[in-house]
């Protein structure tokens, strides 16, 4: 794509378009052949180091796999078709088809890899063509500084990322995910030491921190708490990437990751994982309430909805999570393109009445449901997905999560009151928010009027258009995936779905596991089912009331949106800078590096120099007949152990006073002191 | 035929061309630069034959039949008065460890002719020097015997030093001098440890002929080696039959030391209090430290790197730092291993510190070329971790890494060196914006950042990542390295991601302007001269992130060996509680 | 009593044949003065020639005894002793002499005084020749007396101001020193009754003396040598005299009065250690010495703006390397301090060959006048730069091979005998080398680096003084890549220990 | 008279010349210094050469030593009239052209 020429510019995104929906293709073709059979594996001999295993890498093909496969994919295929569109102006047309095509390519990587250190390869490339895509319009100075944050707190996690793969290294010398679950299963933990099939031994509390390191990569890119920071800036990126890395698949391969190793997992890095994603969730939740870019709602929401996953995976609810990545992935790619849809159309209102106005700001919009239908459309049935709405698809995975964690508090606390309740409460209390804040911006964004059209009388909203047909026909099939039928034939009940009935649970495998905590999990989760669907009903009720209440148009706050300051009070505030998480990365992180940075420098260029120039004040008889020589050298001899030197040199030559009876009385002390010495 | 003198030809090819450049008369003032390109042309065809003539299944390390393209002439023989004689040779050869270093140097060599295409002041001295310093290189990483070593590592210095001094920028003058001294107080430290073990170890073959147990050095079986070990441990050769040696590998073999001698393995002899052998493992490690740099010895590089010439630079920092480590790993690794194991938790540590405090400084710089000269510390930071760890990955990513800085930071060095050129200016803060500007420059900018970070698919990360698996797994294998260091190292790599991304988005990223003396019009994008140099780098960080293979089979066997070696050495280690 | 005086007149009869390089050297000054004395066009060149010649004899004379002469053969009453390693000495020495009479006498005043010029200077080197051969106090007095008196005179040939200050200076040092010399001898004399020093009895007898009687009568000798080879803290002199004494005199004193002062010691250490029974710990005595002597020669040479100057303090530092082969002081030590004479002077007189040449013809004296030289010539900055890379004593000239070994040996001694000073002495000798860079590396730095006035063709550059120093350059890279041969010629001396 | 008392002489002689050498600022007062110096050991050779009647070695060292301290002085007298033409002086203090 890079080297494609200007003019073929058109024909070379068509081809690569092309090129990704015969991929599509191929994948529904392999899940099809894939669908309950066995496990695809092939191993390629990659390099080897002496007096080690060989370092292998190959496809492991499992029913996720393929599912993601067919996922990346289809959504990928649509947000190329989509942005044929959506970026056809744009100067950097063919650097951004090739890096989407760089990120396709790295996304399925990932997928495919059947080895963890090949999956960090492309864990890697796929946050480097993150950078490349949000850093898309590199002149704008905050679309820079937000992929540099993105790059380097994804850094972070991937330190803990390899923390996990080193710990896995010692003990296994393997990367490969068969392997090392065979390996696992046959180590073991006795009297605190965890030793492996192949004699190396460990701390058990390590099997804990490759678990919780491993996690930590995937709390990096997947957004998780205190992780999440970067994600909402991301959004500096155009509205297609958005929709297709930061919503729909690139955030959700650290879940997809944790799936992968769910195996290895112990019980504490699972509650851990779980305890995470559930405060991510509500974080998540809280901050997208008072949010007035449309994208930003977005990305708080995508946050809180991959901490759902995170807890879904954390409380052993394995293929809910997976199932909520799937349904996500859809009904959230949905809403960012529709929201670039709406952005797409408000700039070309600005462009056509030549007002200046932020086009992802919600306070600017309203009332767009009579001019964009389509949009309107797919917006409404993806955030009734995202809500959990029965006849859903959001519905049926949010509600099987929901479910396994209360059977994982139910399990873990033995049946009494302990703080693991607190896990599902945080996940029915982030159901209402959900409720509130979707409703929120559906009624800023679609009902109403238009309000920047309000303030600017000479063209009203009839001069809003609906979006080109092909960016439409994307919305459309996205929009169905939204639906929960496609999913499942019985809409109220997730047990009935294919996807929950085909992909199983895998045995967790790591020592020191107690056996039957995954079957009472299911159990449990199979006959709390009823109560939580009603709760959590009961939840989106409430909160669709509130919203209602609050900004149905019309309302107060409707009304006095478009001069709203960015926030009214300390909750807003809390809310609106999420929970001012970056102003304590500030403090807490860059400040001190920068700080110590600084310092070191400063450090360098005084501190040694000084302590030198300490050295020699030590001859102190001598130091001040120096300094004016000081002064005088020129010359570049200007270094410090010249300063040393130069002294004790003056000392020695000042002994040739020119005075010849001096001479031979400093030669004569000599002497005499030579004596005394050699007597003493 | 031409198997037979390789070496020799690689080494002194540059020399004589050293002397007809110098010889040449001023109007042949324009040739200068194609007679270099020329010999370095030859010298990566010479060692296109090496690689592909390199016989992976032989170790070499400490095998000194196992050498390969070995070459053999006496070269000093006296006698030492009362303690036997001396005997240094021209030996050289390559194994596993050295080969990798050879093709890099000649590799990232031409792309320093290329880039001094428009070095036309003085260019004869220049041209000359250049070769000179090429042959020093090289000669460093083929020698085997200690003061052939010795000799290439010092004769680097003057070239340098005058390279630095003649055709750098406007603090040349400190900076070139403070290289030199930092330098050579480095090398008086190895001169030391250098008179210590010669004086403490025999070459058996020789002593074998002086004993006449064999008629030539040919002659000498193993056995008759063997017998040679046993009488010199009975104390049975007589003091004056000994023949001293500087053979790097025959200092690896413990049977070959004088009983009693300084550097003794049966006995601990004590210097100043410390075993000699530690002390003198302690000088080496600081001699050489200097030049890799180590962290508190290692100001004299960021200097060095700013007033620098940009061909300079590449050079510097693409081979010459490497001999630093490679210095470390022939002499101070092998010949006092129960040093290393010994020190191991330190030198782990002033890697780590080095990872850290070069990323620091890094991220504090304001001057480009300064930023990538910290980097470099940081960078070779790793290479002091892998070694410490002294496990296979650890060691084999050492030795990866090495290959891996001298390729990424020589592309590094000439990526300042192309905004130097336009602007005579390098301060960060004096350029936003260059990506509307110089498109295809950032692109390499871009590229070359991200793989100095470690991104895979090009040759630091693996380097780096075994690196970090070899420190982490060092703890269970032989204890030497703590895993809170690991840990410690890899929040290097997260340093690493802020100060380049800083950088490109100081730089290269937003609206397009230039303050202080920068001329916004002096700015064009890269030419076809500079495409030459990026592209072959750029290849070959991407093959050596791809197919690791390519270098790992070549030091494979060697690194296992030298592992094996240094962990399960027969020198007694010294305790001292 | 008839009988005896018969015998005396016949030994020396039978020595004279084996003195023929000292009678040659006397000749020579006499015909040297003689044909002095007429004023003829040329008288220099003349003069030069004939010295050359003369010194030439004494060479190959020197030289035919090195071949032939393998026992040790005690002359005139046993007041000299003729082995290998006063031949070698003298080999030296007359080196030495040569390349300096080669360098001419470029004093152009209103009267030729070369005759009288080169005349002192064989008188010099005639008076190395018996100090390398004493074997009795008497020899040594004389002998050095012979090589001051000359050298007061030599020092004063500038014919200005500060070389006659220079030439006072150095009588009146000289002269205490050596009255103090003597004092030390005449206590000698006292313990033993015999000025014999290199016999048993005499060593038998100093065992026999008390101790700090015999301390201080030895130290007394030790510093009359000591002089002679500029070691602190008797090295005040040598600053003065070189910076104002004519060049090739400077060059010559730091090569053959100091050098027959280390011929003297190596010998005279030998008895004053008595066995290692001395109550005087020598090694440590002479480490310290060494390290005061290495260290003020640098660190005052570091300051110096005079070319001449900075070399005179260099020549002060390497007194003190060369005294580090005294201070181990085993075969191989004094095998190392050999070589290291040797290298010593190839390097010293090319270095003087070229400031002298410099100063001549560009009139170039304080080290800042380098400047931009490289443009003049190359080839002599080339040179220089070879010259002070093999001073500082790095590869690959033959002053590393020097360095090496003498600091091999001093290793050596340290491994045997556990003398914690040797052991400080080795490293501050080798962290002084570095020290050392600074200042020699000063006239290549303004020579290469900075800009100057120099500009045009190279003056005069195809003299014999210039084509030797070149071959000494050579020989200097020579040496360090094959100093087996003159490795080989050294170790066929055997040192009695 | 005991040889010791030779001894004391010749001591106190050499303390006298040495102290002469170093105060005294006139240059040929000096150099009668040094003569003190090299008297001191003069008068110990001879008296040792008593004990010794045989090779009465120490009387030709004096001699030898008095010969050569003319020579000495010779020339020393000689660089002095030198000197005194240029400095107009032969205070050793105001000679010091020569420094550091």
């Amino acid at each position: 794509m890079a080297i494609s020429p200007e003019r073929f510019r058109k024909a070379a995104s068509r081809a690569s378009s092309g090129l990704i929906l015969l991929g599509a293709l191929l994948s529904v073709y392999l899940l099809q052949l894939k669908w309950s059979g066995p496990d695809f594996h092939t191993r390629l001999e990659w390099f080897s180091i002496e007096g080690l295993p060989r370092l292998t890498a190959g496809i492991l093909l499992d029913d996720s796999a393929a599912l993601m496969l067919v996922v990346v994919n289809i959504i990928s295929f649509l947000v190329h078709t989509y942005s044929t569109a959506y970026m056809h102006d744009d100067p950097g047309y063919r650097r951004y088809f090739s890096f989407l095509g760089l990120f396709t390519f790295s996304m399925l990587g990932i997928v495919l890899a059947d080895n963890l250190l090949v999956v960090f390869i492309f864990w890697e490339l796929v946050g480097l063509s993150s950078y490349l895509l949000i850093s898309h319009w590199y002149d704008k100075e905050s679309a820079a500084k937000a992929a540099k944050k993105a790059f380097v707190v994804n850094r972070i996690g991937d330190v803990g990322f390899l923390t996990g793969l080193a710990v896995l290294w010692i003990q296994f010398k393997t990367f490969d995910l068969e392997a090392l679950e065979a390996l696992m299963a046959n180590s073991s933990i006795q009297n605190g030491q965890w030793t492996s099939f192949l004699g190396y031994s460990l701390n058990a509390d390590w099997l804990t921190i490759a678990g919780i390191g491993l996690f930590l990569g995937a709390m990096g890119k997947s957004a998780q708490f205190p992780l999440q920071v970067w994600l909402p800036d991301a959004m500096e990126g155009p509205t297609p990437v958005s929709a297709l890395i930061h919503a729909a698949t690139m955030v959700a391969a650290g879940v997809f990751l944790m799936a992968r190793v769910f195996v290895l997992l112990d019980i504490n890095a699972l509650t851990f994982m779980a305890a995470i994603g559930a405060v991510t969730a509500f974080m998540g939740a809280v901050a997208a309430l008072a949010q007035h870019d449309i994208k930003k709602v977005l990305a708080y929401s995508t946050i809180s909805q991959l901490g759902y996953m995170l807890m879904g995976i954390g409380v052993g609810a394995y293929d809910a999570a997976l199932f909520h990545l799937f349904t996500h992935a859809f009904f959230k790619a949905c809403l960012f393109l529709a929201a670039g849809a709406v952005i797409y159309a408000l700039h070309e209102y600005a462009h056509k009445t030549n007002a200046h106005f932020d086009a992802q700001d919600m306070r600017n919009m309203g009332g767009l449901r009579k001019r964009m239908p389509f949009t309107f459309f797919a917006y409404l049935v993806s955030t009734l997905a995202l809500i959990g709405i029965p006849f859903f698809s959001g519905f049926l995975s949010k509600d099987a999560i929901l479910s396994g964690a209360y059977a994982w508090a139910d399990v873990m606390s033995q049946e009494a009151l302990s703080w693991h309740y607190i896990i599902p409460d945080l996940g029915f209390f982030t159901v209402v928010l959900t409720a509130i804040y979707m409703f929120r911006q559906l009624f800023l964004v679609f009902f109403g009027k238009l309000r920047i059209a309000s303030q600017d009388q000479q063209a009203g909203l009839q001069a809003v258009k609906e979006v080109p047909p092909v960016m439409r026909g994307v919305l459309v099939v996205l929009g169905v995936m939204s639906f929960g039928i496609i999913w499942s034939v019985n809409p109220f009940d997730q047990s009935y779905s294919w996807f929950l009935g085909t992909i199983e649970v895998p045995t967790i495998v790591s020592p020191g596991f107690v056996v039957d905590w995954q079957p009472r999990l299911i159990e449990l989760s199979l006959r709390n089912h009823l109560e939580v669907m009603a709760i959590s009903m009961a939840m989106i009720v409430a909160g669709g009331v509130v919203a209602w209440y609050l900004y149905r148009p019309g309302s107060k706050y409707e009304r006095t949106y478009y001069k709203r300051p960015a926030t009214m009070n300390k909750l807003q505030a809390l809310s609106y800078n999420n929970w001012y998480l970056n102003d304590f990365f500030n403090v807490l992180v860059k400040k001190p590096v920068t700080a110590v940075a600084q310092g070191l420098t400063r450090v360098e260029k005084q501190v040694i120099d000084r302590a030198i120039n300490a050295f020699a004040v030590i001859n102190v008889i001598i130091a001040h007949a120096i300094s004016w020589i000081d002064r005088a050298v020129v010359d570049g001899f200007v270094n410090f152990s010249v300063f040393f030197a130069g002294r004790v040199g003056v000392m020695t030559k000042s002994l040739q006073g020119g005075k010849i009876q001096s001479y031979i009385l400093i030669a004569i002390m000599g002497m005499v002191l030579m004596i005394l010495w050699i007597i003493w | 035929m031409l198997n037979d003198y390789l070496l020799s030809t690689l080494i002194f090819l540059p020399l004589t061309a050293a002397v007809i450049i110098a010889l040449l008369p001023q109007p042949a003032k324009q040739f200068y630069k194609y007679i270099a390109l020329f010999v370095c042309f030859v010298q990566l065809i010479l060692a296109g034959v090496i690689y592909f003539g390199f016989n992976h299944n032989l170790q070499g390390v400490r095998e000194i039949e196992s050498f390969q393209y070995t070459e053999f002439t006496p070269w000093i023989n006296f006698e030492l008065a009362s303690l036997g004689k001396l005997s240094a040779n021209y030996f050289v050869g390559v194994d596993g460890l050295s080969v990798t270093m050879v093709l890099l140097s000649v590799v990232v060599l031409l792309i320093g002719v290329v880039s001094s295409w428009n070095i036309t002041e003085k260019a004869k001295g220049y041209f000359s020097l250049y070769l000179v310093l090429n042959a020093a290189i090289i000669g460093c990483f083929v020698a085997l015997d200690f003061l052939l070593f010795y000799l290439f590592f010092e004769f680097m210095l003057l070239p340098m030093y005058f390279l630095i001094g003649l055709w750098g920028g406007p603090r040349r003058d400190y900076a070139s001098i403070k290289f030199f001294l930092y330098t050579l107080l480095g090398s008086v430290l190895i001169l030391i440890v250098m008179i210590m073990l010669y004086l403490s170890v025999v070459d058996p073959a020789a002593t074998a002929v002086e004993l006449n147990l064999a008629s030539n050095i040919e002659n000498v079986s193993p056995d008759i080696v063997q017998q040679v070990q046993d009488m010199l441990l009975a104390r049975q050769v007589p003091v004056e039959n000994l023949v001293h040696t500087f053979n790097m590998v025959y200092m690896t073999d413990p049977g070959n030391y004088i009983p009693n001698s300084v550097m003794d393995v049966q006995v601990v002899r004590e210097l100043l209090g410390q075993p000699a052998r530690l002390l003198a493992f302690l000088l080496l490690f600081i001699g050489f430290a200097i030049k890799i740099p180590v962290v508190p010895v290692h100001t004299w590089l960021p200097d060095a790197h700013v007033e620098a010439p940009t061909p300079i630079s590449v050079v510097l920092a693409g081979v010459l730092l490497k001999v630093g480590a490679y210095g470390l790993i022939r002499t101070g690794y092998l010949i006092i291993p129960d040093g290393a194991i010994h020190y191991a938790w330190w030198i782990g540590l002033f890697g780590v510190i080095s990872i850290i405090y070069g990323a620091m400084c890094a991220l504090a710089s304001r001057d480009l070329k300064k930023l990538i000269a910290y980097s470099s510390v940081s960078h070779m930071g790793f290479v002091l971790l892998g070694l410490a760890s002294l496990t296979s990955e650890g060691v084999s990513g050492a030795i990866y890494q090495m290959v891996s800085h001298g390729i990424i930071s020589a592309a590094l060095f000439l990526i300042a060196g192309v905004v130097y050129d336009r602007s005579h200016n390098r301060i960060i803060e004096n350029y936003s914006g260059l990506a509307s500007k110089m498109p295809k420059y950032s692109i390499f900018v871009i590229i070359f950042f991200f793989a100095s970070m470690g991104l895979p698919g090009f040759s630091g990360f693996i380097a780096e990542v075994f690196v970090l698996l070899g420190s982490f797994s060092s703890s269970v294998v032989n204890g030497l390295i703590p895993r809170w260091m690991t840990i410690l190292a890899a929040t290097g790599l997260i340093l690493s991601a802020s100060y380049y991304l800083w950088t490109i988005q100081r730089m290269f990223f937003g609206q397009f302007f230039t303050k202080g003396p920068v001329e916004a019009n002096s700015l064009t994008d890269i030419n076809r001269r500079e495409y030459l140099m990026f592209i072959p780098l750029f290849v070959l960080a991407l093959l050596l992130g791809i197919f690791p293979g390519l270098i790992l089979d070549l030091i494979n066997q060697s690194v296992s060996l030298f592992v094996e070696t240094v962990n399960n050495h027969e020198f007694k280690i010294p305790h001292n509680n | 009593m008839e009988e005896g005086l018969h015998h005396k007149l016949t030994g020396i009869n039978s020595s004279l044949p084996y003195f023929l390089p000292e009678v040659i050297l006397v000749g020579g000054i006499i015909l040297i003065v003689f044909v002095g004395l007429f004023n003829i066009g040329k008288k220099e060149l003349l003069m030069r020639v004939l010295a050359a010649v003369m010194l030439a004899l004494v060479l190959y004379f020197d030289i035919r005894q090195w071949l032939h002469e393998d026992n040790v053969r005690q002359l005139f009453l046993d007041m000299v002793t003729l082995d290998r390693a006063a031949i070698l000495w003298k080999i030296l020495f007359g080196t030495g002499g040569l390349f300096t009479v080669l360098m001419g006498f470029k004093y152009r005043g209103w009267y030729d005084k070369s005759g009288e010029y080169y005349a002192l200077m064989l008188s010099v080197v005639f008076g190395a020749h018996l100090v390398a051969m004493a074997s009795n106090l008497l020899m040594i007095f004389i002998g050095i007396e012979v090589i001051s008196i000359s050298s007061y005179i030599l020092t004063t040939f500038s014919f200005n101001k500060n070389s006659t200050e220079a030439g006072l200076k150095y009588l009146l040092f000289g002269a205490a020193a050596s009255g103090v010399m003597i004092f030390g001898m005449s206590w000698l004399y006292a313990f033993t009754g015999s000025l014999a020093f290199t016999e048993q009895s005499f060593l038998e007898m100093l065992m026999k003396a008390d101790a700090l009687p015999l301390i201080i009568a030895s130290l007394f000798v030790t510093a009359g040598l000591l002089f002679k080879i500029s070691a602190a803290p008797m090295h005040i002199w040598a600053p003065d005299v070189y910076t104002s004494a004519p060049t090739p005199v400077v060059a010559f004193f730091s090569i053959v009065p100091k050098l027959a002062g280390f011929a003297i010691l190596v010998r005279w250490m030998l008895v004053i250690k008595l066995f290692g029974f001395s109550p005087v710990d020598w090694a440590a005595v002479l480490a310290v010495v060494a390290m005061l002597t290495i260290a003020i020669g640098n660190f005052s040479a570091l300051w110096q703006n005079n070319a001449k100057r900075m070399l005179a303090y260099s020549s002060i530092a390497h007194s003190g390397f060369l005294l580090i082969g005294l201070v181990a002081f085993s075969e191989l030590a004094i095998q190392s301090l050999l070589f290291y004479a040797a290298i010593y002077i190839l390097m010293n007189v090319a270095a003087f060959i070229y400031v002298s040449y410099l100063e001549r013809e560009y009139n170039i004296i304080n080290i800042k006048d380098y400047k931009g030289f490289v443009r003049t010539s190359p080839l002599i900055a080339t040179v220089l730069v070879v010259i002070m890379i093999s001073l500082t004593g790095l590869p690959p000239t033959a002053g590393f091979t020097a360095k090496l070994l003498i600091f091999s040996a001093l290793w050596d001694g340290y491994a045997a005998t556990d003398h914690t000073m040797m052991l400080y002495l080795l490293i501050f000798g080798l962290l002084n080398a570095v020290v050392s860079l600074f200042y020699y590396l000063k006239i290549p730095y303004f020579m290469i680096f900075k800009e100057g006035a120099h500009e045009g063709k190279a003056k005069k550059l195809y003299t014999i003084e210039n084509f030797l120093g070149f071959f000494m350059v050579l020989a200097l890279l020579i040496l360090f890549f094959k100093p087996d041969g003159l490795m080989r010629m050294i170790n066929s001396v055997s040192f009695a220990f | 008279m005991t040889i010791e008392n030779y001894f004391i002489l010749s001591a106190i002689l050499f303390c006298i010349g040495m102290a002469v050498v170093i105060t005294r600022k006139n240059a040929i007062v000096v150099l009668m210094g040094v003569e003190l110096i090299l008297n001191a050991a003069n008068v110990n050779f001879v008296a040792i050469s008593r004990l010794d009647n045989v090779q009465i070695e120490g009387q030709f060292f004096s001699l030898f030593v008095i010969v050569v301290a003319a020579a000495e002085a010779a020339v020393a007298l000689a660089i002095i009239l030198k000197v005194y033409k240029y400095y107009n002086t032969t205070n050793l203090n105001e000679i010091n052209q020569l420094k550091g």
